[in-house]
């Protein structure tokens, strides 16, 4: 799963922080969790559609 | 592997779509989100099969381009 | 060819398709067509002219 | 190699930097851009940790997705 | 192969001439759009030769960078 | 050094050269060497701060 973890990060990291400060606050923090699970969310709702087109 | 080439089509159609379809992320993957990333899969896997059909059709055409 | 149609697929699904819809109408698929052999012409643009400098 | 993978990283963190800190080249990096490359590297660090961290809570979770 | 690392460089060139040179793709390749491809893959190439060029007259510099 | 000669090509020209022309004139020329000093000046930067980072 490195693969799907150094894409969380580039996208979330992209998503949650325009720009970088000196410390990642609470609302970035509150950011990054929420993007994880809705890119994991992304990544199991494309597998099931490009399982469903590909059988 | 078998599998691992779907995974690797997986996180490409979902950089993809995530970059077409996703807003702010929110608490929950929300209907209009959702129903955007299954169009835009579905969509870009009959973009591919148009190419590739449509390539097939020209392919004459096409290999004498490739080998200039 | 492989990498050609992966390239092909990505770039006109981008310019072709700004918010994927239940079914690819006539206009879109008009696009990818042109789109595409745009870019076959783009690529044999690009190896005559990359050719010319290396010789 | 260790420093393969070490450079490899640093490659792809410049990169993203890059884009996120630098607007115009000058004849110097001010202090400004390096402040800014610096945080940048950090939090994108502390981004990565955060999410590798909290997968571990909910690995049985991801696995099962993983899986599906 | 000689012949990939040929194809290699121009799916990159074109890759990223198309992004800068090309607009609404239309019915045919426009003069206009075929002059900035043929000047961006010329510039592109005159931007790297620039740069080893460069990079030549001061690689003792440049080896004590990479060394830290 | 091969990676980062590509690297510093791209981002060079991304952000020298907004429309190729016929030629590159003294000011692109003198925007590129600018910008890649300043990509290894970066380069540098982002490896001392990772490195002083898994330490």
């Amino acid at each position: 799963a490195q693969e799907l973890l150094t894409k969380i990060s580039e996208k979330c990291f992209k998503k949650c922080i325009a720009k970088p400060s000196s410390s990642l606050d609470s609302s970035e923090q509150k950011c990054i969790a929420m993007c994880m699970d809705r890119y994991m969310d992304s990544w199991n709702l494309v597998s099931k559609a490009y399982s469903s087109r590909i059988q | 592997t078998q599998k691992q080439r779907f995974q690797g089509i997986v996180h490409s159609l979902t950089d993809q779509c995530w970059d077409i379809c996703m807003e702010k992320p929110s608490s929950r993957l929300d209907s209009k989100t959702s129903f955007c990333i299954t169009n835009c899969v579905d969509r870009f896997i009959d973009t591919s099969n148009f190419v590739v059909n449509r390539l097939e059709k020209t392919q004459s055409t096409f290999s004498s381009e490739l080998d200039n």
